[in-house]
């Protein structure tokens, strides 16, 4: 009995996979596409290296990247201390490989929250148009009108510096972009024959919105991310760098980079580090987002 | 005429977003600040003190008659005085704006060409050497952070070769005429070559780490445009009609391709404006980028509200001369 | 040579892309004497296009001519040049494009394009001198010079747009003109005008005309003789009556059929199956899985070129049988 | 024994006006274009209303004010006894299941990223509680009616060919059982050989499902194979009306006599000298005074460009809105 179920059953798990064919293809396609798009795979690599060191960044090292062994000041690079050590005595081998937790964490957290209000934002206001939108996009460009590190900054500032207040004003200054992306996308998918034909069946604005218009906006907004994480970073570095970023002894990359500064003509490997790591990450998720652009492009998909 | 209309409505619109840009400096440094007195003073300060300041920034009064009063001294350009310099900080602005736009505008200049050249020798030799050069010259530009490149330079071209000065405007004994505030162009008019030398020697590297950023993302989108544009019809209708490659690159092309990278040329401005900050505390370059952070770093509010508007208006000035000369290059614009 | 201006023998061309490589002509057979009007119809992906930046020298990466030879006039376009094709090119060859609006450059003055035309590479204050001919030629295309000399492609109409890229085409007196569907982006109306504009014209000139298009209709008006072209191949060619009332090949006789016109009271009639991929055609006459006739030979070989009766020629097993039985 | 036959209507459509403000200048007041500028006929049950017109003569902007896809400026549209302008958002969407629409662009009215099943199945969800297996299953049926395959449920639509693709959009209408269906230029964006076969699938499909058409496009040997009665638009208005006989036999219209004398004729025999209307068409926002076609018309005379002619009946059922009607 159950073994003709269990027959019945793989039939149908078959037929499943029959009738997907065409999506399991098109997955298929667009891994090919990114194989064949090397860039894109150098960055992939990077970044997933980047999230394996941040995961499990206490088997990597034995060095507390905090505590201080003052009779270790500023040793050069040595097997024991593969970066060398700061004013402090700290593994700076160590405090990068910390430091990448730091900096998962504020770009995590940023693109969750800058995403999610610039997408609603967005396409609001490119769905509805006429006054909606005008009001919204007004507000957008008078966050526009600063230079991002600047308001940012002035943020931080003004919260007080740390860790949550960097994380708060980046997201503050950096959802207008994803608003303006959306904007311009829920415009165009709005006006296009698809979705009058959904209109045409029947279907109220909100279902239209979330099922229709967001999904079709959505990956140009995820693009933008990928290629925006390094800029969220960068920020987070150039904040940290300033001392109005996450504060001391917090391993966060560009204060680092920062506290090694006033040893940078003896002591080159402070900086350097930390600062490579930035700059590789960076990199990284350039070099992917160019590759998921490439990736997503009609041109080259159809 | 039309054109004359444009300007005219985006020169309102910049108002309005000025009002707006003026409202979040006020909600930041008035509102969002618990307690700017006690963080200024410190815990212990005495009472009488503490008073007397919160009396002096105009703390004791209700939020909206502060926001009135902020507002008021906006328009007649009196952003308070400096804490820590006590001074106008007008006055203070007027003294740091100079060195900042100085380099701002050399390293705008710098970033244009290169990336405009870089850009389009890509497009134009795609896939072959000068191409992939332009492309890793890019995403490096982009991924590296302005400040560790600036030390980095530092370390090489000052303390190592010895061959660039290490930071300032100029050399210490070398006092360039003062007429507007740019060094280099006063050097000009006049006729103080040395001092034109000396001030050229020491905008070289700021310059540079500057622009690099903003000359890796013109040359990117100058690429793609051109690709673009070499695509269009009317390009396969200039090939047609017999004109050579290099008619219809520079000719037909070019203006075209340009027309998408001004409004990045634009944008950059505000990078630059951004990573001026970053730079001109690198390099001690006494301009208000400098002026802005040291401000912040002691919670020197009056400082920071004008620093900040500062910075906003030239950034939205810029903005507003970009989408002029958008509508001076595109003539479908000016409908 | 076949026709006295234009040769074309067994054109190959290629578009490498990542789906694969797509076959786009697949050995065009075409030629035309001086001061006639051939028309090329066909539908969608037939290669009318190709065929006709093939001419041009147009075809650029990732297409490529992988075959054949086009003879013009003394000259083997296929064998010249950059430099060599660009002196033929906008002199005794000239095109215009389905989108006028398009194909102008959008931030150049009519008038100065024009005068590009004309003068060609030379810098831009001697093409200024060109300008009287610019004016001749715009009033010659019925637009009234001193209102569009000085206008920007964006504010022409689709319809006087067209007559600016005539004026620019024929600007140069060019022996051949080749018409890439002029009309189908525009009116009826407009369309009927642009016609009659290039006939008059033509008629002035004495320019040969390779007009492409999927309209029947308007190949029946304007040429003296048609070509037809099914996914890549030149399928049959005659004088234009001879097509009309003659059509030999499986897949003009279908293409006649299934054209709705007014007064017509029969059903539509339309050839079952789809134009296939080209990245993978289908062997032999490419036309075979669509073809009630077709037979063995059909999918083995592509048919040669026959001729079926006086200047009508067609590639089809069917007649190469036919032909086959009465030799024997 | 006979009773007198007479027609019944499914649309009535009167003095419908349709307006776009165009983009104000900062100085100048408001301008719009007259897209549809009262308009006024009633579409008979059971018939293909043929809407024939050039590009700016606002046929698109009514096939979809008459769905209020586009809210019309003013005038009436009722759909048997029902007022479609005075339904409120949530009685229209429900009402929206009786008159669908295909539209001309294949290649953009299906939603890239959804399934065809989803594609189709949308419209079932939204106005029918049912099980999955019974949208299925009605999906499964209405692609079968127009030619396709279980199999087709599977795929996107970048998968299938530009006819495929319109047998889809036609699917996706139908799915609902609707009365009343729009299409807008639907075979434009095909070849010939795809064109004969949707035209014989539409045709076809009327009769089963006992549709009404509102048959709209700029070709007009397509509407003479398709259409009952005919309605010729110009600059926003209606130029003619009648049957299909009328228009074509004995066109009364100036516009409507060069319009048919326009088109080239596939058959080189027919050599006939040609009476083209002169000039381009005029912009929609200042359409000229008078009869809108007064500045083309070869017949035209001084009261023409002064006085807009009224709708006349030349013939019972045959109207036309012109001074001068010819025959």
């Amino acid at each position: 009995m159950s073994e003709v179920k269990g027959v019945a059953q793989k039939g149908r798990f078959k037929l499943f996979l029959e009738r997907r064919k065409p999506i399991i293809e098109d997955w298929k396609h667009t891994f090919y596409l990114w194989k064949s798009t090397t860039l894109a795979m150098v960055g992939t690599v990077i970044i997933f290296v980047f999230f394996g060191i941040a995961i499990f960044a206490p088997l990597l090292t034995s060095y507390d990247p905090i505590a201080q062994d003052l009779d270790n000041r500023l040793l050069p690079p040595s097997s024991q201390h593969l970066f060398g050590t700061d004013q402090y005595g700290r593994d700076v081998f160590s405090r990068v490989i910390y430091g990448s937790r730091v900096e998962l964490w504020i770009i995590f957290i940023v693109s969750i929250i800058s995403v999610g209000i610039g997408t609603l934002v967005g396409i609001i206001a490119g769905y509805f148009g006429g006054a909606v939108d005008e009001v919204l996009m007004r507000i957008t460009d008078m966050f526009l009108a600063f230079p991002r590190l600047v308001l940012a900054m002035a943020f931080t500032a003004s919260l007080g510096p740390n860790l949550t207040n960097t994380i708060i004003a980046i997201s503050f200054v950096d959802w207008t972009v994803y608003a303006r992306l959306a904007r311009a996308e829920a415009i165009k998918v709005k006006s296009q024959p698809y979705i009058e034909a959904i209109r045409g069946l029947g279907a109220k604005n909100t279902r239209i919105m979330a099922f229709h218009v967001l999904p079709m906006s959505i990956s140009p907004v995820i693009v933008q991310l990928t290629l925006r994480m390094g800029t969220i970073i960068l920020t987070a570095a150039g904040l940290g760098f300033l001392g109005l970023g996450a504060q001391p002894p917090i391993p966060e990359w560009g204060a680092i980079v920062s506290d090694g500064r006033s040893y940078l003509v003896q002591q080159w490997w402070i900086t350097t580090f930390p600062g490579l790591a930035i700059a590789i990450v960076v990199l990284g998720f350039n070099l992917l987002g160019d590759g998921i652009r490439d990736i997503l492009d009609p041109r080259l998909r159809r | 005429m039309k054109l004359g209309t444009y300007i005219v409505k985006r020169l309102f619109l910049m108002i309005i977003v000025m009002f707006g840009v003026a409202t979040i400096v006020f909600f930041i440094t008035h509102v969002i600040p618990a307690d700017p007195v006690g963080a200024i003073l410190g815990g212990n300060a005495p009472i009488e003190l503490v008073d007397q300041m919160r009396h002096q920034l105009g703390l004791d009064k209700s939020i909206p008659l502060q926001f009135i009063n902020y507002m008021e001294g906006i328009v007649h350009g009196d952003f308070g005085v400096s804490l820590k310099t006590n001074r106008s900080v007008l006055k203070d602005i007027i003294d740091f704006f100079p060195a900042t736009i100085e380099l701002a505008i050399v390293s705008m200049i710098f970033a244009t060409i290169v990336g405009v050249v870089l850009g389009i020798l890509s497009a134009v030799y795609r896939n072959k050497v000068i191409d992939h050069f332009s492309r890793v010259f890019s995403i490096l530009g982009v991924s590296m952070p302005v400040f560790w490149l600036g030390l980095l330079l530092l370390l090489l071209f000052y303390y190592r070769l010895g061959w660039l000065p290490g930071g300032g405007r100029n050399s210490l004994f070398i006092f360039p005429p003062h007429i507007t505030g740019l060094v280099l162009l006063d050097s000009v008019i006049a006729g103080d070559w040395t001092s034109f030398w000396d001030g050229l020697r020491h905008i070289i590297l700021p310059a540079f780490v500057l622009g690099y950023a903003s000359a890796a993302s013109i040359a990117r989108i100058m690429r793609a445009s051109m690709l673009d544009v070499l695509r269009q019809d009317f390009i396969r209708t200039a090939k047609s009609k017999g004109l050579s490659k290099r008619v219809v690159i520079y000719r037909h092309a070019v203006k075209n391709a340009l027309i998408p990278v001004v409004t990045i040329i634009g944008l950059s401005f505000g990078s630059l404006l951004s990573g001026a900050v970053l730079t001109e505390t690198i390099f001690s370059w006494p301009g208000l980028g400098r002026y802005i952070v040291n401000a912040l770093l002691v919670l020197d509010y009056p400082a920071v509200t004008g620093g900040t508007l500062f910075i906003a208006f030239i950034y939205s000035l810029a903005n507003l001369i970009v989408d002029i000369s958008y509508a001076v290059l595109d003539p479908r614009m000016r409908v | 040579m076949r026709g006295n201006l234009l040769d074309i023998t067994k054109l190959k061309v290629v578009f490498y892309t990542y789906r694969g490589v797509i076959k786009a002509l697949n050995g065009v057979e075409l030629w035309m004497n001086r001061g006639e009007r051939l028309g090329i119809v066909g539908e969608t992906g037939c290669g009318k296009s190709v065929t006709a930046l093939s001419i041009m020298g147009l075809v650029e990466q990732p297409g490529e001519i992988v075959e054949g030879k086009i003879a013009f006039e003394d000259k083997i376009l296929t064998s010249m040049n950059g430099d060599a094709l660009n002196k033929i090119r906008g002199n005794d060859l000239a095109m215009i494009f389905q989108e006028p609006v398009a194909a102008l450059n959008p931030v150049m003055r009519i008038g100065f394009q024009i005068a590009e035309s004309i003068s060609r590479n030379k810098k831009k204050n001697e093409i200024k001198q060109v300008y009287p001919e610019v004016r001749r030629m715009l009033e010659l295309v019925g637009l009234d010079w001193k209102r569009t000399i000085d206008l920007y492609p964006h504010e022409l109409s689709g319809g006087m747009a067209q007559r600016a890229m005539i004026a620019m085409a024929l600007s140069s007196k060019p022996k051949l003109l080749i018409a890439d569907e002029p009309t189908s982006a525009l009116d009826v109306t407009i369309q009927a005008q642009i016609l009659e504009l290039l006939d008059e014209l033509v008629k002035k000139f004495g320019n040969a005309v390779i007009l492409i298009t999927h309209d029947m209709g308007v190949a029946a008006e304007f040429c003296d003789k048609i070509a037809v072209m099914y996914a890549g191949n030149m399928v049959e060619y005659a004088n234009t009556t001879d097509i009309f009332e003659n059509p030999i090949h499986p897949y003009t006789r279908g293409l006649l059929r299934a054209v709705p016109k007014i007064g017509r009271t029969d059903e539509l009639e339309s050839i079952p199956g789809v134009v296939p991929d080209l990245v993978d055609p289908p062997p032999g006459c490419r036309f075979h899985p669509r073809c009630k006739y077709a037979m063995d030979a059909c999918k083995e070989k592509f048919p040669s070129l026959l001729e079926v009766g006086p200047e009508h020629y067609v590639a089809c097993h069917l007649y190469l049988k036919e032909e086959m039985k009465n030799a024997n | 024994m006979q009773t007198e036959v007479t027609t019944q209507y499914l649309i009535h459509v009167k003095h419908l006006k349709k307006y776009f403000p165009t983009k104000r200048g900062l100085f100048s007041s408001a301008k719009y274009v007259k897209a549809v500028d009262d308009v006024s006929f009633d579409i008979p049950k059971n018939s293909t209303f043929g809407v024939v017109g050039e590009s700016g003569s606002g046929k698109t902007t009514l096939g979809r004010t008459i769905l209020r896809l586009i809210e019309p400026t003013s005038g009436t549209i009722r759909y048997i006894e029902t007022d479609i302008n005075s339904l409120n958002s949530k009685e229209l969407r429900i009402f929206r299941r009786k008159m669908q629409i295909v539209s001309q662009d294949p290649y953009n009215s299906l939603h890239p990223r959804k399934l065809v099943k989803n594609i189709i199945g949308e419209g079932l969800k939204i106005h029918f509680q049912l099980s999955s297996e019974e949208i299925y299953e009605k999906v499964k049926d209405i692609l079968e009616q127009v030619g396709l395959r279980e199999e087709h449920m599977f795929r996107y639509p970048h998968e299938f060919s530009g006819g495929q693709r319109q047998r889809i959009a036609v699917a996706r209408a139908l799915v609902l059982k609707p009365e009343f269906l729009v299409l807008d230029e639907p075979t434009s964006a095909l070849d010939v050989s795809v064109q004969a076969v949707i035209l014989k699938m539409l045709k076809d499909l009327k009769r089963d499902f006992s549709l009404t058409y509102l048959f709209i496009t700029h070709d007009l040997a397509v509407i003479d194979y398709m259409a009952d009665y005919v309605t010729v638009m110009y600059l926003g208005q209606i130029m003619e009306f009648g049957t299909k006989d009328d228009i074509f036999l004995a066109p009364a219209h100036p516009y409507t006599f060069l319009l048919l004398n326009s088109i080239p004729n596939p058959d080189p025999r027919i050599k006939k000298k040609k009476v083209i209307p002169m000039g381009e068409i005029p912009s929609p926002i200042d359409p000229p005074t008078g009869c809108r076609f007064h500045t083309r018309c070869p017949y035209a005379r001084d009261i023409c460009s002064n006085v807009e002619p009224e709708m006349k009946e030349v013939h019972k059922g045959h109207f036309v809105k012109c001074h001068f009607p010819l025959g």
